[in-house]
């Protein structure tokens, strides 16, 4: 199993979302962060002009088996693109265990 | 009478708060700029502008003030009476003007709700000075300047026709122009819900349109008599009521639901329904009248879901849908109910639709092929605050969600 | 008198903002809901039913207004008169059953504050239907309508004991039956603290009032005598601030504190206890009544939570503790303070008590029998918002802490 | 009349909103805690002292007010008339201490909202006392109360210079011993925004306020003459839109971009621009100068940035800026224009100018021994809702971004 | 050391928290993301009537020594359960280093 | 490659901000989470007076190359600290991969 962990532009959540459906992945959590990266952006309150780095972002963590990292990370990747700086990125990492509270039960078949 | 002027100001403070509460967090400070910009310069252009045009001293054929046709100078046509106050008890010159001028900038301000979340700002703020400045005191001319419809014996005690259908209409062409807004129709046309992001705001707004109407429609009494004035506050109060409850009853019957939203638009509802007949109607009429207003809302919101026009705050439903019904039900209910009133009111209705879609239509497709009337898709998609305020947010300390 | 009309209408939306701003946001969407729904059903039952029994012809026996005993009739009882207006300047048949009809919706907005976030919607209706619609026009009639109570010589101004201490009685009640919501008192029966999740919603609501107030008793002239009348509003709004400054100073004292809500609490304490004599008191006099009304409170709030009774909004405190506080302070200062005065004072109050009691027991355990009074578990903790109004949320684009 | 001093009094929700709005999360319950208290401790203060140092019977030498060398007992002074009441239809001695109360309260507002968010509460209390209860009264007795100023000719309708001003220059005094919130400036200097939190109460504050203008100039007619109340209503008006027009269309043309909080701070420009003169102005006078006032405005806020002097909601730019231009405009402008007057008024602005900022030092260097000014550096970072409020939260169940 | 990852419904958190008190877990923390999976809810909102399955859940994470793991997730697993489609999901995930910022140190002591 | 999860107050953010600055690490998500631990705060509201242990903190998520993560826990390590109790914790958990979504491209040189 592995955690799949990206962060991406709030207005491209709507796509990724439709991607990750296409290939099946049906279960993931997301919430909102503020991301510091490359990107800027310019404000203007009360005739002060200042730029951000700090960006809001959504951040979704899917769990997956093994077999599925390939195509969720394609899936990602695909929809989440502008090409400008400040697409985002995708982490995976190394999940030992999953349990669905549900049913007690344990293992790959949580992910189902 | 300038309390009244005050209650009407103070109804701008409920409008933006409903049409904030209705929407989206992201459009929040272009939708408080707009509505900012609609009463400022509304009053200005009113001054200048509008208060002559309609009322004017004489018609050119009974049809546009003479004051078009002539003067249009800049220097500011009220101001040369000076202190020269011909007045009446209350009610003066002075205190007409500002309340007719925020009178204006509500028909305005309808329009400013239906399309709000993705109309481009700058044309919205020229078709909005063409009709406060034009088509709404040229309307208004029609009957309170006395002009043809108020020879013909049409009746609009305080403006669902004159008012609330101006705006409506309006509402209504633009958003046929302007499409619906990203996500509110999915791919098989059906309507989706985009829900609105402070609905304590809303209801504050629905409270103090009430207590503006007060004023709006006491106000219109245009003499501080006080027996007519508390008749005119008691049906208002008695029909917007009536409205509430019945758009919500009628909800909770198809639905089983207790729904805010139909409360507050049945709210509204029954106050523009009663609005052209304020001062004709007793207790039960004004139920009768307001209650059926509230039905109709209900019922013109799920029409226009069904159209595919994209209506964020139920503009449409209740300034239009209402406005019409509450100017016919003067020929139906009350003291001026028969046959004859009916028609007359049925033909100031379809001439005043005539006007308004045929002005609006006409500017917006000019506005359109000039400026372009929506902003582009990313702009949408990011919100409007981001895009054209300089991406000011609304609640700098707040965590939100977007979508 | 028409303008004052307005500001207790106003009232309304102060009443609404003080109460979803001290409760949490998953039952906003239920409680402005009820606040609608009371300002409205309340309006149209006065109307059909509730003005006739408060204002009788004549009286049975002295106690139960005589339209009672005879008519009940579906057609509204007033509107007969029609435009045959017997006013007194600025005073009419129609500004007074406007003024009245939203006094009665007063009360039971107080109740509505009490039971927030547990209580179930339908039977709290069917409990505001029956107070606004038999008893606050009941015990209205004894003082007001000119019944026993009036003949006395029992002296309440503007209603600390027929408007707030009616509703204040009948909250005690509502939650003494209700028991309190979930997580209010730890399993030692130890208080905890439940924040409100809007407190600058709860501090306009507060101001709010506080304006609505200037009506409140500024209208309760009955009269446009600008001497009393201002009287009136002075002495009003002074105890209003002592009464703040008193709750907030003496938790300073106790708490090494500024606490904000207790600040408000304390406005409203004194707002409530200049009520019953506000045209009788001097500055002074208003000065000690409304810091007493603010001290009050704070020990109400306190003994409240020692009872393990629970008021989310601190309406029995404000509304009962310094409605009789208010009541007997007639007795004690100003200008009708007399050993004889006060002992009326004491007997009205404890008239009405025992009224209000025994009506609230007997119609609520009828409806806890009949419906139940109190959504379950789940609904209580998923919030009322999700379970009774389709999940609709208050403020759907903020991320929230749910508790 | 009343009812100008109701929408005075509710100028101070318009305070609050404002306020709250444009400063961050962790010091709402603060603020609003100044705010109640400066409202509540105003009332009972003028009441005590101000109002009879203000209207003295006569004066010391023509500058203090003999009440202030006599008479300073404990026992409330007015109160003492009882109900021999005085009145010119409509307006009477309690009416007018009302009134003049909530003005007296403004003033210590307007400083309340420069020193938002770092002023340690106590200290900021005994400024304020003083202020409300001195120099307030005493400044306005020289004008209002018959004193040299007014002797001489000097005219403030309203008070531009008189309440704002006063407030004004206090603030800017207060700031500048104070120093910037921690983050406005960086290290080089340069100015940074610090975003206020709810931008829809902000919007919300300003149109509240242009509503208590209504009653702020048209209560200063101090006479229910309907034709100059209605002209003062226009200009007030008209001011407001014209200062937020041309406050917005000026950051429009420098920053290519709607700023929605400079139309807002251009609207009270406006308002406070018109104050001095508004029942001497005609239409184009009152565009004029409002526009003016917009500007003026803006190009304040920059100068204070540029001064690196911190004052969150703008109040030194719109109370101190446009209430200057306003005092002056009077003898610019409309039906009392000339160089003498000019020249009075600018002597006038020099003399409050010299008093407020003596009186201010004095004071505040005294507190700053005393008991500080300023909260220390933890406290300001956690917010001083944390600190000085038991932890009491304005959003128990948002989630937050702190900053 | 494991990180364990807990999503769970909101209202059942006051019954979680008391099960990772009962069995000595005192430090921990969580925030509120949205949740995409089987459970729906229904909406209606202005006459449309919709469902949805983003749901608001509440997310703890918890960082344990490693003989901590089984009873952590066992109270998880017991306290969050109604039975019912939506209860969540735990994931387990290792953590390689730790540190207490007060005092600088380091390792499976500053979980304690 | 690694994830640096740092749990801090949130009144020290600008500090670890520059910190981080300090050292290149330009990159990185937070966002603000309930912690519980040791630490209490105090609270009054309407007469009653309580203590909690939930407390708002900030949380950063960095994922930096290997040779990257002792500067950066060091610099957490010192600008966070108060000394107090409170001060939160750093966890350092296994990456296996990363992608940049604006290029498509995947590894270390994702991070730079
Ligand atoms: N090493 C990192 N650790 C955590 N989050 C990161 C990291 N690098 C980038 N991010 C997140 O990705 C977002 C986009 O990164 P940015 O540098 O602006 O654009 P790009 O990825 O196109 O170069 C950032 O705002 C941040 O939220
Ligand atoms: N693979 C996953 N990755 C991340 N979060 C998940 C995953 N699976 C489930 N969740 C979270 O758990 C919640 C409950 O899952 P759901 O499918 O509705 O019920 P159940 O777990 O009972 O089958 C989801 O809303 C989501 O937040
Ligand atoms: N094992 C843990 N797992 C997740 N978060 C933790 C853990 N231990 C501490 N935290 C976070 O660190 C914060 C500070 O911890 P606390 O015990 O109060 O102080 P200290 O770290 O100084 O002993 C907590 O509020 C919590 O957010």
């Amino acid at each position: 199993m592995k955690k799949i962990d990206a962060i991406i532009r709030k207005s491209k959540f709507h796509e990724v979302r439709q991607a990750l459906h296409d290939v099946n992945v049906y279960f993931f959590s997301y919430w909102d962060v503020t991301g510091v990266g490359h990107e800027k952006k310019e404000h203007l309150y009360r005739g002060v002009a200042y730029s951000s780095s700090d960006i809001q972002r959504r951040y979704l963590s899917i769990v997956v088996n093994n077999d599925f990292v390939e195509k969720t990370v394609h899936a990602i990747l695909e929809a989440a693109k502008t090409g400008e700086v400040g697409d985002g990125k995708i982490f995976v990492t190394p999940v030992e265990d999953a349990y669905r509270i549900r049913t007690g039960e344990s293992g790959n078949l949580t992910l189902k | 009478m300038m309390l009244c002027t005050a209650l009407v100001f103070f109804m701008h403070l409920g409008f933006s708060f409903l049409e904030i509460g209705l929407t989206r967090q992201k459009n929040t400070i272009n939708i408080l700029f707009k509505n900012f910009f609609i009463i400022s310069a509304g009053l200005v252009l009113y001054a200048l502008i509008g208060f002559n045009l309609m009322y004017p001293a004489s018609f050119w054929n009974g049809i546009l003030p003479d004051y078009f046709v002539g003067l249009f100078g800049l220097e500011s046509p009220i101001g040369k009476e000076g202190l020269d106050l011909a007045y009446n008890e209350g009610y003066t010159y002075w205190t007409d003007f500002l309340f007719q001028g925020m009178f204006a900038a509500t028909a305005a301000t309808i329009v400013s709700g239906a399309v709000a979340e993705r109309a481009k700002l700058g044309s919205f703020f020229v078709f909005s000075i063409l009709l406060i400045g034009l088509a709404y005191p040229l309307v208004g001319s029609w009957k309170w300047g006395g002009g043809f419809l108020d020879e013909w014996g049409f009746y609009d005690f305080a403006g669902s026709t004159l008012v609330h259908s101006v705006g409506g209409w309006a509402a209504l062409l633009y958003i046929m122009k302007l499409g619906a807004r990203i996500g509110k129709f999915d791919k098989d046309g059906k309507a989706r819900a985009i829900p609105g992001h402070n609905l304590p705001f809303a209801a504050a707004g629905v409270l103090i349109l009430w207590l503006g109407w007060f004023g709006f429609n006491g106000g219109s009494v245009l003499s501080a008599d006080p027996g007519l004035t508390s008749l005119v506050l008691t049906t208002t109060s008695i029909a917007a009521a009536a409205g509430g409850l019945a758009a919500a009853g009628f909800v909770h019957i198809v639905y089983k639901n207790f729904d805010l939203t139909m409360f507050m638009n049945g709210i509204l509802g029954g106050l523009v329904s009663i609005t052209a007949g304020a001062d004709l109607m007793g207790i039960t009429d004004a139920i009768l009248i307001g209650a059926s207003g509230g039905v109709i809302v209900v019922l013109a919101v799920s029409l226009l879901d069904k159209l595919k026009l994209d209506d964020p705050v139920g503009a449409v439903a209740v300034h239009l849908g209402t406005g019409i019904w509450g100017t016919l039900a003067v020929g139906l209910f009350g003291s001026s109910a028969s046959t004859d009133q009916f028609l007359i009111q049925l033909t100031g209705v379809g001439i005043v639709a005539a006007f308004c879609i045929t002005f609006s239509w006409v500017v917006l497709t000019l506005i359109e092929k000039i400026w372009g009337l929506r902003v582009v898709r990313e702009e949408e998609l990011d919100g409007l605050d981001q895009a054209e305020h300089g991406g000011m947010t609304a609640y700098a300390d707040f965590r939100m969600n977007q979508h």
